[in-house]
């Protein structure tokens, strides 16, 4: 019996039966029983992605279901990588959801919308046929957009605002997917993955390049990528916490999930200039984002941002697997794409982790603002921790789990000078640049993010009242804390799922991806082993410690903060987020182009005493303002101006039904 | 590859490598101190002068301020591990060692990057707006130093198919003639910058100044005192030997021992010990010279490096 | 037997309507309608059965006739009227109220509406058997004057002005196709055949070789033109949103969930003639321009919209636009795609109208900009809208996603991709503005404005056919197995 | 026979004319009697063909013709006019020079489109058919272009005719029965009119449809 089969089927069991736990039970039952059927779905995907991983396939046809089409699932190693990512993160975010949800009232409603959106996200990837994927695409676009405005009482209008454009934009993506798969299956004269694959290669050049870019724009918008970002950084934050993890770590993935599944997969590959435009593309989002995320004192818009940037790195690292490809170069094509795919996985785990960590800090303070945070670290210690772990990871740092995918991405494109032609040399050392300037900039960014957060003192009321989240909450991310150490330490764990699926997606390519002992993690001549890197530290550090407290005479006492002899430390002298990222932003002005503005209130008596100075700044994304206002307003106006075509009077709307009759019989007259 | 092994020799390498730059350290920075003093005219305390401060505050009791919690008590020995580290894995007597072929470069990027973040956190700690304006601006000059040095690795990596140190030294060893290419000299303009933007020298910032205006890694660093400053000023003293003795390695490796064997290695070490008493004499008067760039021009200068080493990899891919 | 079927569906609303007029709207008669619909929906399926068994059942020499097409329209006929009747007593209940915009709906009123809701169901069952397009003519200019008074039945300035429009545009539109139906049977009667015949949709598509082109052409453009009128197609459209904002809600649920289908189906009737004649490429051209332009229209009205009522007006037009276009293709899939389209809009669409009638009752306006946090206040009724929105908005698993991929598929392999993609943009601008206005009036908290809870705007007898009527839609995009064979012989029937 | 044809001629011709009045005149009592006028013509043409096809129960249709658009409809709408003396289409939207000159340009268009159906028919009758349709688009233009409601009535009436008459003169009369639910379709939609028409008074006091504008967008 298939194992992935029976896991993909008890999840659909569990789906269904959360859904009508969330539906009938009372309040407090529903939360905890939809919690645990949630987990348990969670842990279901997990098991069949791993079966996938480990080379297990599955294959069906339900003609009775979706009707005039009928459903396709076949699930393969790349499937698998995506599905068992989604499960464990429904699984962590469920459990988490116990605490939160009970906190947050738990309405039916999102109750019920949740196994439906964590079961829909183990459908995509599974999907075999153009209709299947869509409608299971499309579902999953349905429910997490209900998911999102669910808060919409607290919210008001940030979060009707956020749904609008998530609606408008997630359908935006859907039209381009349709129109380009729908396109590729009247093409290839097949509906079927199968029959596309087989159908492909006999296809137009015009055709395969049209069908590229239609998806690339529809999974492009899904994966946050730049111009069509817009929607993520308003919808994640405002969703609740949550559902903001399974959107930012699962959700987003499977914009790549798509654009690897149809460009490399169904069309094989392709011309060099699709995919120089997904690596110059993913270049763009990366820096974009990481730029807005370092200016950003919003927390989970901050997280928002920065999965913009991990998600352009991954398409960063998908584009040049595709120019690889496209030039012949297997191995490195499997080198790049195991990158992409290893980020994938890793920007899932510590993402979960941040925005579940946000989403504690939400729970005990119900503040954003990172200048209204500050000196959580003691009132909530084991969050701070975790969130730690996590920001280690997001900052690519030696230790965190972002580390070894980044080392990776980096080693596929400084092997990539192999590759002849001009445009990749002109391109891959831009992109490497973009990749180190989002590194660094990361590494602000989460400095930033922790320092002002969560250490020194708080700065607001609310921060002083926090208090640690609620066991099942910490659970939920002490479990992803595991994900994210075991990743950071030994990433060449996930070595053979990786060569599994970049092999099963590119025959040509041979051992790319080697994985030795301990996790070392090898590309073409170059290794990495962060395990030894850490220990070695910690080690180091020990030695030095234990030579200090030999040196040491005196015990260590504690004394009030120096602080140049200044009288007693406020908070309102700290650093706040903002005024650590106004150098960084002053650097980039000409790019951010920030609004800032001053008003300076003058006392009575005398124009030169001033009583009040007040100072507001903003960092709108430009992008946004420059590229959707214009097409808005335009939109808006033609609106306005249609209504004229209905203003009321009789003899206009009779007059159109006449002119058409008189045009038509001109016409048929003429046609004699 | 010869570098991958790993043998108890090579790992003796390692720790004699760290032990030297824990030692050496703050020798380096003694000379530099006597350099200027005598360019300035003034008699100078001689080179050992550091030791003796590290002597005295090592002594001295712990403090602990109040209201800093963990991050601020573990950053001066996370920071010092992480480049201790550094030390270990970057060939500097000898392209043996301990780590093999995982003495990345990128690597040792992260783990210079991780101390700085490790200090920025413990400024950020203190809740003083010292500590945060420093950790701000170190943060953002971090932030834009990281790209440059990225690029150096990546032309110096692209010609040897690796971001393996010893590997790269090797290379550098064995055809010297490539060290003269136009790639490899933009790379160490651009590097050599940011070795001073990520040491804290002039005219990044001015390690000798506590000027508010203009204080950079000094103001993160302000409230640590005691053995815990001791281990700030090492730390930054093991950093600039570390980047210094990498930059020498990468760019002037003539005398670095490729084997383990002990005339090798002694070779090895006096070559070093002369190199990077060079860099510093030169550093010192170069320093003497010059004055600091305000914090907002050097971003100017970062993107400057950072054109240096884009064409380090352009050229290293047309010119070779 | 197969008399008592094709008659029942006819006669029983014309008797349904006879209570009504003799014994007025009290709680004894209140369901009269409900039973005369719960016998169409009934007699829809027997006939369905009897005919997917024996095939087409002529009655009256042809005048009335059962195909497959007919038994899929009664059916659709009878759950929306069910819909409808069991909603009209909590919507005439409500409309009692002390509010002047609405007008005071006495007894007589209420009388005349049960009477013409019945005579209504009558005439479009007639439509939907009509085997000739004479009898198909009858029926639907029927439909006309039947609604015009329910249109006005308010009696206010608006509805009269509605009615008005209605009347005057529909009968005009109607006329053009009479004028379409004599050219037609003009040619006929020349190929030489009978009298009868000569208006007979299948002595027609039998004869269709002998039929001269030219006039053909020129009849089909008429009829096209005309039934499109009441079919809410450009270039006659513009009743549509008048009157469906003024006609009580019920009312409007029938008109954009059945009538319009109703008139529709004539129009595939006529093409499927037509083809033969003149090749596929005329009534393609013809009903694309037509689709496309109502495509267009709708969706740039929808932008600056502000009263909900006429949205949902709109959105009707939307999705005939797109039922049109899906017509113009023409392959099976394609018009499979259409049924399985006209079932899921006319039961979600019906749901909108409805509780749009309840929300009105509740917030006195059917301005957007007036009604706020609806979700936070009116939760139940919040819901039901939502969820009929969404559906109508194609999202699964709601049976108009199902039909309008099926569509899209259709579309691209028979070669129309760029209409197609065309029409999908226009969706996607429609659905913005859709979603704009929807959400500004559900979402947000109460505090922000609106006014407090209406006691009880839905209570159970009202929301249980609206939430069944969901379900089904639903249940429908899932898996059509019970109507699936039934549209497949439909899309199969003249359309090779 | 020939005979036959030159009556058919000149009733339709008057047919036409009566149309062309209509078009001309602004007082709404004179439209309403060249309605009556064309009601009968329309009578006449029936009557003529189904003395030359020798189809007798063409009279009959003749007949009910004659007295449902000759007689009751145009005293329906003296009913309503008798209302408000002073009805009359003072301003219409487009005046009555141009009105009249894009009638010529209508009736050229009915010639030119109906050639087919003449070509295919071939017979005398079928020569006088684009004067019907040309009735019927005047019929339209009238809808389009007369403020009153009962010109609008009034120009709904001669497109109905205008189709009669095509029906008759092209295929002499559809079926029977669906004559008869056309005209009583016919009836009952002018009454509609009608009972709105008066509604219409009641409420905006006036029957002037450009005061219809309440519902837009």
């Amino acid at each position: 019996m298939n194992l992935i089969a029976v896991a993909l089927g008890v999840a659909a069991a569990l789906a269904g039966a959360a859904v009508l736990a969330a539906v009938v039970l009372p309040a407090r039952l529903r939360v905890v029983a939809v919690g645990v059927l949630s987990a348990l779905l969670g842990t279901a995907g997990l098991l069949a992605g791993g079966a996938a991983l480990a080379g297990g396939s599955f294959a069906a046809h339900l003609p009775l279901v979706l009707p005039l089409a009928g459903v396709y699932v076949s699930v393969d190693a790349l499937s698998g990588l995506f599905m068992a990512v989604a499960g464990a993160v429904v699984l962590a975010a469920s459990v988490y959801g116990v605490g939160y949800a009970r906190h947050a009232g738990g309405g039916r409603g999102a109750q019920a919308l949740w196994p439906l959106f964590a079961f829909s996200l183990l459908l995509v990837p599974a999907a075999a046929s153009v209709s299947t994927l869509l409608a299971a695409w499309e579902l999953m676009a349905a429910s997490s957009l209900l998911l999102v405005v669910s808060g919409h009482r607290g919210g008001g209008d940030s979060v009707r605002s956020a749904g609008v454009w998530y609606a408008v934009m997630t359908h935006l993506g859907l039209v381009a997917i349709l129109t380009g798969l729908v396109w590729l299956a009247a093409a290839a004269h097949s509906e079927t993955f199968a029959g596309i694959r087989a159908g492909a290669p006999g296809l137009s050049p015009v055709a395969r390049g049209g069908v590229f870019v239609l998806v690339l724009i529809g999974f492009g918008s899904k994966a946050g990528m730049v111009p069509l970002h817009a929607w993520l950084p308003r919808a994640h934050p405002e969703a609740p916490t949550p559902v903001s993890a399974l959107m930012s770590a699962a959700m987003v993935n499977l914009g790549v999930y798509g654009l690897v599944r149809v460009g490399l997969d169904l069309l094989g590959g392709g011309a060099r200039w699709w995919w120089l435009t997904v690596l110059i593309l993913g270049a763009l989002t990366a820096v974009y984002g990481i730029l807005q995320a370092a200016v950003a004192s919003d927390l989970k818009r901050l997280l928002a941002y920065s999965t913009v940037e991990n998600l352009g790195l991954i398409l960063l690292g998908v584009g040049a697997a595709g120019v690889f490809h496209a030039s012949g170069h297997d191995e490195l094509a499997a080198l790049a794409l195991a990158a992409a795919l290893l980020h994938t996985v890793t920007h899932a785990a510590f993402k979960t982790l941040l925005f579940l960590g946000a989403g504690a800090v939400l729970h005990a303070t119900g503040v954003r603002d990172l200048d209204e945070l500050g000196g959580l670290r003691a009132r909530m210690p084991v969050t701070s921790g975790l969130f730690a772990l996590g920001a280690l990871g997001a900052a690519a740092l030696p230790g965190g789990a972002g580390f070894p995918s980044e080392w990776l991405l980096l080693q596929s494109l400084i092997h990539g000078l192999a590759v002849p032609g001009i445009t990749v040399v002109v391109v891959l050392p831009v992109a490497v640049g973009a990749v180190a300037l989002s590194a660094g900039l990361a590494v602000a960014t989460f400095v930033k993010a922790v320092g002002t957060g969560f250490l020194a003192k708080p700065r607001s009321p609310a921060a002083e009242q926090a208090h640690e989240a609620p066991v099942s909450m910490l659970a939920g991310m002490s479990l992803t804390a595991l994900a994210c150490a075991g990743l950071a330490l030994l990433p060449g764990a996930a070595g053979p799922a990786l060569r599994r699926v970049v092999t099963g997606l590119l025959p040509g390519s041979g051992a790319a991806v080697t994985e030795g002992v301990a996790g070392r993690l090898s590309a073409l001549g170059s290794t990495l082993s962060p395990l030894w890197v850490v220990a070695g530290t910690l080690v180091l550090a020990l030695v030095l410690r234990g030579l200090l407290r030999m040196a040491a005479r005196t015990p260590s006492r504690s004394a009030p903060l120096w602080d140049c002899g200044a009288p007693p430390l406020t908070a309102r002298m700290q650093y706040t987020a903002t005024s650590f990222a106004e150098p960084l932003q002053r650097v980039f002005d000409d790019v951010l182009a920030p609004e800032s503005d001053l008003d300076v209130t003058p006392h009575a008596e005398s124009a030169y005493l001033v009583e009040r100075v007040a100072y507001s700044r903003a960092v709108p994304d430009r992008i946004e303002h420059r590229l959707y206002n214009p097409v808005i307003h335009t939109v808006r106006r033609a609106g306005l101006a249609a209504r004229a075509l209905a203003n009321g009077s009789v003899h206009r709307y009779l007059g159109y039904g006449f002119t058409a009759v008189v045009l038509l019989l001109v016409v048929l007259a003429a046609a004699q | 590859m010869s570098a991958d092994t790993v043998n108890t020799a090579s790992i003796l390498v390692s720790l004699g490598q760290v032990t030297l730059v824990l030692i050496g350290a703050p020798l380096l920075a003694g000379v530099m101190r006597q350099v200027r003093a005598r360019l300035e005219g003034r008699e100078g305390a001689g080179i050992w002068q550091p030791w003796r401060d590290l002597r005295k505050l090592l002594r001295k009791t712990r403090i602990v301020p109040e209201g800093t919690g963990p991050a601020f008590r573990t950053a001066p020995l996370l920071a010092v591990a992480c480049t201790a580290m550094a030390a270990a894995a970057v060939p500097l007597i000898s392209t043996r060692t301990g780590l093999g072929p995982g003495a990345d470069l990128i690597a040792v990027v992260a783990l210079l990057t991780l101390a700085a973040a490790a200090l920025a956190l413990a400024g950020l700690d203190t809740g003083t707006a010292f500590g945060g304006m420093g950790a701000s601006r170190e943060m953002t000059i971090t932030a834009l130093a990281e790209p440059t040095i990225l690029m150096a690795v990546f032309a110096l990596g692209a010609r040897v198919g690796s971001t393996n140190l010893p590997q790269i030294v090797a290379a550098g060893v064995q055809h010297g003639g490539r060290l003269a290419s136009p790639a490899s000299l933009l790379a160490a303009f651009a590097l050599g910058v940011v070795v001073l933007a990520e040491t804290g020298r002039l005219p990044v910032d001015n390690p000798a100044t506590h000027l508010e205006l203009t204080m950079v890694h000094e103001a993160m660093v302000l409230e640590y005192a005691g053995p815990d400053l001791a281990l700030v000023e090492l730390g930054a003293a093991m950093r600039l030997t570390v980047l210094l003795g990498l930059w020498a390695s990468l760019f002037a490796p003539w005398g670095i021992a490729t084997a383990t064997g002990p005339a090798a290695l002694a070779l090895g070490l006096g070559v070093l010990a002369g190199k990077l008493a060079l860099l510093a004499v030169l550093l010192a008067a170069g320093e003497v010279f010059m004055a600091k760039l305000r914090l907002f021009r050097v971003p100017e200068l970062l993107a400057g490096s950072f054109l240096l080493s884009v064409l380090a990899v352009t050229a290293s891919f047309f010119l070779t | 037997m197969n008399t008592l079927l094709l008659l029942t569906p006819l006669v029983a609303p014309l008797l349904a309507a006879l209570v009504y007029a003799a014994f007025g709207w009290r709680r004894a008669t209140a369901h009269a309608g409900t039973a005369a619909a719960a016998l169409i929906l009934a007699d829809g399926i027997a006939l369905a059965v009897r005919v997917m068994r024996h095939g087409a059942i002529d009655l009256l020499g042809g005048w009335l006739r059962a195909d497959p097409l007919a038994a899929f329209m009664l059916m659709g006929i009878g759950t929306i009227a069910l819909l409808a009747a069991a909603s009209s007593p909590a919507y005439l209940a409500a409309a009692h109220g002390p509010d002047a915009d609405l007008g005071q709906i006495n007894a007589a009123a209420n009388r005349r509406y049960g009477a013409l809701v019945a005579c209504f169901l009558a005439a479009m069952s007639a439509g939907a058997l009509a085997g000739n397009l004479g009898l198909a003519w009858i029926a639907i200019e029927a439909t006309t004057i039947v609604t015009a008074f329910l249109v006005g039945h308010t009696g206010t300035r608006a509805a009269v002005e509605a009615a008005w429009k209605y009347t005057v545009i529909c009968s005009v539109g109607i006329a053009l196709a009479l004028l379409g139906i004599i050219v037609l049977y003009a040619a006929a009667r020349h190929a030489g055949l009978s009298e009868s015949a000569a208006l007979d949709y299948r002595a027609l598509a039998a004869h269709a070789h002998a039929l001269d082109p030219a006039v053909t052409r020129m009849a089909t453009a008429l009829m096209i033109l005309g039934f499109g009128a009441k079919a809410g197609l450009a270039p006659l459209h513009a009743w549509l949103p008048d009157a469906h904002s003024q006609a009580p809600a019920p009312v409007s649920a029938l008109m954009s969930g059945v009538l319009l289908p109703v008139a529709f189906i004539q129009i595939l009737r006529v093409k499927a003639i037509a083809d033969q004649v003149l090749g596929a490429g005329f009534t393609r051209a013809l009903l694309l321009t037509m689709g496309l332009s109502a495509l267009a229209l709708a969706a740039l009205l929808l932008i600056a919209q502000r009263d909900y009522k006429r949205m949902l007006a709109y959105s009707t037009m939307e999705h005939m636009g797109l039922v049109t276009v899906g017509a113009a293709i023409g392959t099976r899939l394609a018009m499979a795609a259409v049924f399985l389209h006209i079932a899921g809009h006319g039961l979600a669409k019906a749901v909108a109208f409805i509780t749009s009638g309840h929300i009105q009752h509740a917030e006195r306006t059917t301005r957007i900009d007036q009604v706020k946090a609806l979700a936070a206040r009116q939760p139940v009724v919040a819901g039901i809208f939502a969820a009929a929105l969404l559906a109508l908005l194609g999202f699964p698993p709601f049976s108009l996603f199902a039909s309008e991929l099926a569509l899209a598929r259709a579309g691209f392999a028979a070669g129309l991709g760029w209409p197609v993609a065309a029409a999908f943009t226009l969706i996607l601008i429609a659905l913005a503005a859709l979603v704009t206005h929807t959400a500004a009036m559900l979402l947000g908290n109460p505090e922000g404005g609106g006014r407090p809870a209406a006691p009880d705007a839905l209570n159970l007898t009202a929301r249980t056919p609206l939430i069944t009527a969901l379900v089904a839609v639903g249940a429908l995009g899932i898996t059509a197995w019970p109507i699936s064979s039934l549209i497949a012989t439909a899309a199969q029937a003249g359309h090779p | 026979m020939s005979g036959d044809a030159e009556l058919l001629d000149l009733a339709a011709g008057a047919f036409l004319l009566a149309a062309v009045g209509v078009l001309w005149r602004r007082d709404l009592t004179a439209q309403t009697s060249l309605l009556a006028v064309q009601g009968f013509a329309l009578a006449a043409i029936a009557v003529i063909l189904g003395a030359d096809q020798a189809h007798p129960e063409l009279y009959a249709v003749a007949a009910g013709v004659g007295v449902l658009r000759g007689a009751v409809l145009p005293a329906l709408m003296r009913r309503a006019i008798s209302a408000r003396a002073t009805d009359r289409e003072t301003r219409p939207l487009m005046n009555v020079g141009a009105s009249l000159l894009s009638a010529a340009a209508l009736v050229l268009l009915a010639y030119a489109v109906s050639q087919p159906l003449v070509r295919l028919l071939g017979t005398a009758s079928a020569r006088a058919l684009p004067m019907g349709l040309a009735v019927a688009l005047i019929g339209l233009l009238i809808l389009v272009t007369r403020r009153k409601a009962l010109s609008q009535i009034t120009g709904f009436l001669l497109l109905d005719n205008g189709i009669t008459a095509i029906a008759f003169l092209a295929a002499a009369g559809v079926p029977l029965l669906v004559e008869l639910g056309v005209s009583f379709d016919l009836l009952l939609a002018v009454l509609v009119l009608r009972v709105l028409t008066t509604r219409m008074r009641a409420l905006f006091g006036d029957t002037d449809l450009d005061d219809l504008r309440e519902l837009h967008d």
